[in-house]
């Protein structure tokens, strides 16, 4: 036994004999807890998927329903949305930006290519086509402002927000379009698969995919790379050659390129096109973000913990509604739950040694 | 542990579950909803989970809070809908074998849900419209609309603006839309004039922005229709803090206590009763009973849901109107 | 305007044009002088110091001439073409690389990428041209291999965060990364500052083999035993202005310094060899 | 003429002759719009408040009614709850935190002070007392989260905004508190003074004095500067040997008192205790810092500034909305004019010489 | 543990108690060693200079001694009392100033308030007290004072942003700063790093002064003719250990710079006294 595990420190095989103070520092004795801590340090997303699978196993506990394969494509198709915005949200806020726009952006996408194909008749093909421009003119606009004039993204999103819902509203005319009156393909995300009982949208399926593309975009393409530098210090980005208003007009457009791709989701998991479907989207995909570990000041994070931010937030309201708490009870049980699932994080993050 | 079919296997022993999901839970309204479904449930051995949207109008938690049901193994909703958007997931509900009643708001289409049960809030509307029209007496009617959205389209909404403008006689014409009536013109006995349809979100710090909006447009205004009761608060304390709430008639629906005592201190005129106790516990029963092998009730003639009634309370009594006084409302008050 | 420094045309003392020249360079900060009317020329395959007091105006010159800032007033020639600078990226493109004071590093981002930030490696083949792909394993490589020619070597993790660096390392990071790209000159304000004796004269080997290269340098510092050894030609600012060009021919570091700090001007002290 | 303004460059007093280039830079000319931005940034405040008085002129031309007293107290009130708000948020903000959970206190401590006057006859000075206390101890709470978990304040107060409003709701069961029912102090907020045709409530009497006193503070004492310092560099304030925690603590304290002293504003704002008194307080309230110009990464700003900006965006609501403008596009002009108005604001900042 | 420094113990070569000590300081960062049991002492009125090469952990030692970092192990004494400083503000209360590496200024506020920091000046009398009013005037006129002293003359205006300052002027503001305020002794991690000339002398002149007032001294440095000019004795850093104590009488430059740089041991070059 002592020879398969010869990395943990304080190990019974003969290792040799410390021969520096550091060494027998790093040879002392530590508390479970500290070992723990260790551990999860080395690597930074298991603490957020343990704090998933603890809360995995305690509301299947409280509600065996909750364990389920139909309760857990349930989740995914709540969080879809969520999830979805908040990969553009995360580009945003690693440039040491914000967008409180999005969900101005995913209801104009929306509502924009919802009413063509019903009230014109647009073939669902550029039906979902004119969304996504609709999305990534929007988002350029924002990047355009930002850039140009040099505003606060906050400021600049906050002013398009309210542009963007007048807009989506004074062309809807605050009426809801129904699934029936739109071809087949805008509706598709909503379409059912079914994985061995996991039954999951294909919706669901276009957010994976978001992830994985624009996880690989960050980490290994130079696009991704001059997006941290950016968000980690513009002013020494600028001062390496990096061009600054590019990268970050490029991120804001193609930030409202993933909400317009949303705004598809979004008509798929509603079942219509409504002006208030993604009301809260702004505090929830910044809650993502947040909870996942990226930095509001920029340059650091990652994209994965945004999507375990959004798991673990559906997690805690799902599973407490199924244990039957009452409503005010969990709303208050979630901010606690918050609280702590990042206290936590943050713990193992801070361990040194 | 996988595959869990129907609407059985429900977390709670042998107890019918049932989801009560409200537009929100502070509106005394909608908490008061929330303690009679309690307590129904707890007489009929059913048990009741609650949700309730961030605001009025939030379909998302709405939405989410159905699925969970759905989840959770209950064999039934009660909900207050805060918009279409929550139609098809009232619909997949039902699709899984649960039962929906609506409560307080009837959805529109009807039928999306299994029955309404509900306030005629058209004959609410209509019969503060009569009273209103009865104190005029052929003055001019300067008239502030404080409706609940003008960014969605709610049946409470349109049903109780234009059951109001109706009482009062005035030509509302597309009795779906609010807004879309002649700004001035003549109601039975006067001239009037619309200055504003302005939303409140049915609550009180909507109710008083919009009513501020309204009195800087024309601060004349002489005759203010709220759509409920918090909204009615907020129109109050503006033309207080204006210097004009003397001589306005302010005309609401709800008839809580805390409403059914402003009509005694004057500071409504006459308010709509509605009684939304009666609805849950309608509703709880309706899904016991079902639960049991037993048909739901039938939505009363002429209406397409389930009419739980509505009166009208004032101490200022119009001929051929029937109200009662705020001692009777009192009784019958709730919150 | 050219007043201050009437030996400097715009051919050199050995005839040849200068790479990098300018004339007349102004830059203000609301009440503050930065540069107060600036020439300066920079001769092919020359180490060309810059010596000033605190706030004589060095890194102001140099941002002025690399892009990093815009001059109120003045021109700025590459090679007798009049250059355009709005950005540093300008600069960088045409072959000038820069070691500013404050070192421009990303501090959450590790060693090996800021040594190729705004120049990255990609992948060879469809993967670099098409997706784009960084070379990660290239890069730390090649960083390791820089950072141990300029005798780094407590270093060994390319991965690690620069914030993480001592102070020393991190300005070697900095260093390293211009020697590694500069096609046309360098230029560096106070590259030593916080270099250790053994990393300090790494660096000054480097200035050489990259003079002797063929590119030419230009190096700020206030260490005087450094500059009068590597330096060809030393320009001294002086409260905004150029208070003269020596080269360490011509006078001594003690010379130097009364002329930088004002004690004497170079009128005074015309050296023991007119340049 | 020429001799009573001395300071402008360029003017035809006999100036001695330019001897340096920069001398001669000074004196180069300048388009009248540079010299416009030049005066204006020599103070700083004057940009917002010329975006102020423009817009004054604007909206009483568009309509006569925009100008009369009535109008403006009316905005005063209209504003007072967001910008008594906005107090704290700035020295939170200053700090570089930020507090989500502004609204949600400020409830609390309204209706715990109402209910418990109302229900348990607590007389008016002991329940104003009450929500002083409440508001004080929430903020504490939010503050001891952020020192002693070290969490992020976005986080932090996520949750508690959460736990708060549950709170609130839970404690009053949603019932409203009517001023009938409540002693006269707790309305007092409520009352009207007539300044010569201005109607203003005492409650704005009491938001100028926050704005006063807490303006003076800031400025003025160590604890300010102290602030300042923590927020521009929390580790150099750590290193120089400022205790970064106790101000912390100090200042999420001090704005939770502010929360509760506004708690009773609003009680006479509203004319009565709602809980949904403040729904929309966290953007506005953060709306109002960022306009006024103090930097969401802390360290930059002045609270002058949070007031104008409040300000601005009252004139813009009430004005759009009294020259008939709908709502929709009231929504959308506002989201351009906020834009528009920073950038003016920016573009002053921006010069240099 | 002391095996390192045999020749330290707990009382001076002249019979008096160290002012500050440290014994077996340790700090590792993962799996990088910062200190690697450290131990070194100062002695009342000297200049003790702690060199090395760039990562040998000198500004990790005097971190972990003023509290700036906690030390994984070993123990920190001030007068031979044990003390234990968790932040830097003990050791500032303790009478302990440092200029770090990184200078902790805040960009953001000018000069007068940095140089006052912490120790604001408030106005006399019940402004002050009460209502703890600071002292605007009264610290821009004592900072404009102290950065004249210094030889800082560029700067005119107290109210200047910190971040608008150049390198040395910003050096400038965090050693007038630790100068004006250290009742116990001074923590100088590389003061003169982006000084000039006269600036440098300046800061050296100030160390002699501070010495001869009685106030101990601890000075990193990578100059080595200034550290030798200064220093009464000399604490080599090398690879996270203490290579050895030398003073400028028993050792050239150069062998310090070889000691340094592991070129030879201090067993190997006992100098020519022995200490
Ligand atoms: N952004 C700025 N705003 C205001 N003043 C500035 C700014 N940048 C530089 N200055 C001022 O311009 C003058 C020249 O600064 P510069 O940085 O060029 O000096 P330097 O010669 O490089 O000094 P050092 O040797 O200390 O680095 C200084 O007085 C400085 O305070
Ligand atoms: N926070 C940290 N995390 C990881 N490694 C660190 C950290 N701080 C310092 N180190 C490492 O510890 C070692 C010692 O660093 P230190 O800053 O003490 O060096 P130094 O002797 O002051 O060097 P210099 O002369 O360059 O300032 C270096 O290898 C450095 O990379
Ligand atoms: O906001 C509108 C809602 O408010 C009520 O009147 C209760 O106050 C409900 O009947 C209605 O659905
Ligand atoms: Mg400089
Ligand atoms: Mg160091």
């Amino acid at each position: 036994m002592s020879t398969t595990s010869p990395a943990t420190p304080g190990a019974e095989t003969p290792a040799p004999p410390a021969n520096t103070a550091a060494e027998q520092f790093a040879k002392r004795r530590r508390s479970p807890a500290q070992r723990v801590q260790h551990v999860l340090h080395a690597y930074p997303a298991i603490s957020p998927l343990l704090v998933l699978v603890v809360s995995f196993l305690v509301f299947t506990y409280l509600n065996p329903n909750f364990g389920t394969l139909r309760t857990q494509s349930l989740i995914l198709q709540q969080v879809a949305v969520v999830a979805a915005l908040a990969v553009g949200q995360t580009l945003i806020i690693l440039t040491a930006g914000i967008d409180l726009s999005v969900g101005a952006i995913a209801i104009l996408a929306m509502l924009f290519s919802a009413k063509l194909s019903a009230d014109s008749g647009l073939p669902g093909p550029l039906a979902v086509l004119v969304g996504i421009a609709v999305g990534t003119a929007a988002g350029a606009i924002n990047g355009l402002l930002v850039t140009r004039l040099r505003l606060p993204p906050f400021i600049v999103t906050l002013g398009t927000l309210s542009v963007f819902t007048a807009m989506a509203l004074l062309y809807s005319g605050g009426q809801s379009v129904q699934a029936g009156a739109m071809p087949d393909l805008m509706v598709w995300t909503g379409e059912i698969v079914n994985l061995g009982g996991l039954r999951i949208t294909t919706g669901v399926f276009m957010v994976v995919l978001l992830y994985v593309v624009i996880g690989f975009v960050l980490k290994q393409t130079t696009w991704g790379r001059h997006l941290y530098a950016v968000g980690n210090d513009a002013e020494s980005a600028r001062l390496v050659g990096i061009s600054v208003n590019r990268v970050l007009l490029s991120v804001y457009t193609i930030a409202g390129l993933i909400y317009g791709i949303t705004a598809w989701i979004l008509i798929g998991r509603a079942g219509a096109a409504s002006p208030n479907a993604a009301a809260d989207a702004n505090l929830e995909s910044i809650t993502a973000v947040v909870i996942g570990g990226t930095s509001l000041f920029g340059g650091r994070g990652a994209l994965l913990g945004t999507l375990l931010g959004a798991l673990i937030v559906g997690y805690f309201r799902t599973g407490l509604s199924l244990a039957g708490v009452d409503d005010q009870w969990r709303v208050l049980s979630i901010g606690l739950l918050v609280i702590i699932a990042v206290s936590i994080d943050q713990w193992i993050r801070k361990v040194r040694a | 542990a996988c595959g869990s079919g129907g609407g059985s296997g429900s977390g709670g022993g042998d107890d019918v579950g049932v989801t009560l999901i409200t537009k929100n839970s502070s509106n005394p309204f909608f908490v008061t909803m929330q303690e009679g479904a309690k307590k129904a449930g707890e007489a009929d051995g059913v048990k009741i989970t609650t949700a309730a949207g961030k605001e009025d109008g939030d379909e998302q938690t709405q939405i989410a809070a159905i699925e969970d049901a759905i989840a959770r193994g209950d064999q039934g909703i009660l909900i207050t809908p805060n918009g279409p958007g929550v139609n098809p997931a009232i619909e997949k509900a039902r699709d899984q074998g649960l039962y929906v009643i609506a409560l307080d708001t009837p959805p529109d289409p009807a039928d999306t849900v299994d029955v309404t049960f509900a306030t005629d809030n058209f004959k609410a509307g209509e019969l503060i419209g009569e009273w209103t029209k009865s104190q005029l007496e052929g003055e001019k009617a300067t008239i502030a609309m404080l409706d609940l959205f003008n960014d969605k389209i709610i049946s409470v909404d349109y049903d109780r603006d234009q059951g109001f403008l109706t009482g009062m006689g005035i030509d509302t014409k597309d009795e779906k839309k609010n807004g879309d009536e002649d700004p001035t013109g003549s109601y039975d006995g006067g001239d009037y004039e619309i200055v504003c349809n302005e939303p409140t979100t049915g609550a009180e710090d909507g109710g008083r922005t919009a009513m501020e909006n309204c009195l800087t447009k024309n601060p004349d205004i002489n005759v203010v229709y709220t759509i409920n009761e918090p909204a009615a608060v907020g129109a109050y304390g503006a033309l207080q803090q204006a210097g004009s709430e003397d001589g306005v008639l302010i005309v609401s629906i709800d008839g809580g206590c805390d409403g059914v005592k402003s009509v005694k201190d004057g500071v409504i005129g006459a308010t709509s009763q509605q009684y939304p106790v009666q609805m849950a516990e309608l509703g709880v029963k309706a899904i016991k009973k079902i639960a049991d092998g037993g048909k739901a009730p039938e939505p009363t003639e002429g209406l397409d849901f389930y009419d739980t009634g509505v009166q009208l309370v004032t101490d200022n009594p119009a001929e051929g109107l029937d109200s009662i006084d705020t001692t009777k409302g009192t009784e019958l008050c709730w919150g | 305007m050219t007043a201050t420094t009437p030996e400097t045309g715009t051919t050199s003392h050995d005839g040849r044009a200068p790479v990098l020249s300018a004339r007349g360079l102004v830059k203000t900060f609301g009440r503050v002088v930065g540069l107060d009317g600036v020439d300066f020329d920079l001769y092919p395959g020359e180490v060309l110091a810059i010596i000033g007091d605190n706030g004589a105006g060095k890194s102001t010159l140099i941002k002025a001439a690399t892009g990093a800032i815009v001059p109120d007033a003045g021109e700025v020639r590459l090679d007798g073409e009049l250059v355009n600078f709005k950005r540093p990226q300008d600069a960088r493109e045409a072959g000038i690389e820069t070691v500013y004071q404050t070192l421009a590093v990303a501090p959450a981002l590790d060693i090996a990428a800021n040594m190729f930030l705004g120049r990255e490696m990609r992948r060879s083949g469809p993967l670099g041209s098409v997706f784009r792909m960084l070379d990660h394993k290239g890069m730390r490589e090649s960083a390791g291999k820089s950072m141990a020619d300029l005798g780094i070597g407590t270093l060994q993790n390319m991965a690690q965060p620069v914030e993480t660096l001592s102070g020393g390392q991190r300005q070697a990071v900095a260093v390293a990364r211009a020697a590694a790209f500069a096609t046309k000159l360098i230029v560096l304000d106070e590259p030593t500052a916080a270099l250790g004796v053994k990393e300090t004269n790494q660096v000054l080997q480097m200035i050489e083999r990259v003079r002797d290269s063929g590119l030419p340098v230009i190096l700020i510092s206030h260490n005087m035993p450094n500059v009068f050894e590597v330096a060809d030609r030393i320009h001294i600012q002086r409260l905004g202005r150029c208070a003269g060009i020596i080269t360490p021919k011509t006078h001594t570091p003690s010379e130097a310094v009364a002329i930088m700090t004002g004690a004497t001007t170079l009128e005074d002290t015309p050296g023991s060899v007119r340049g």
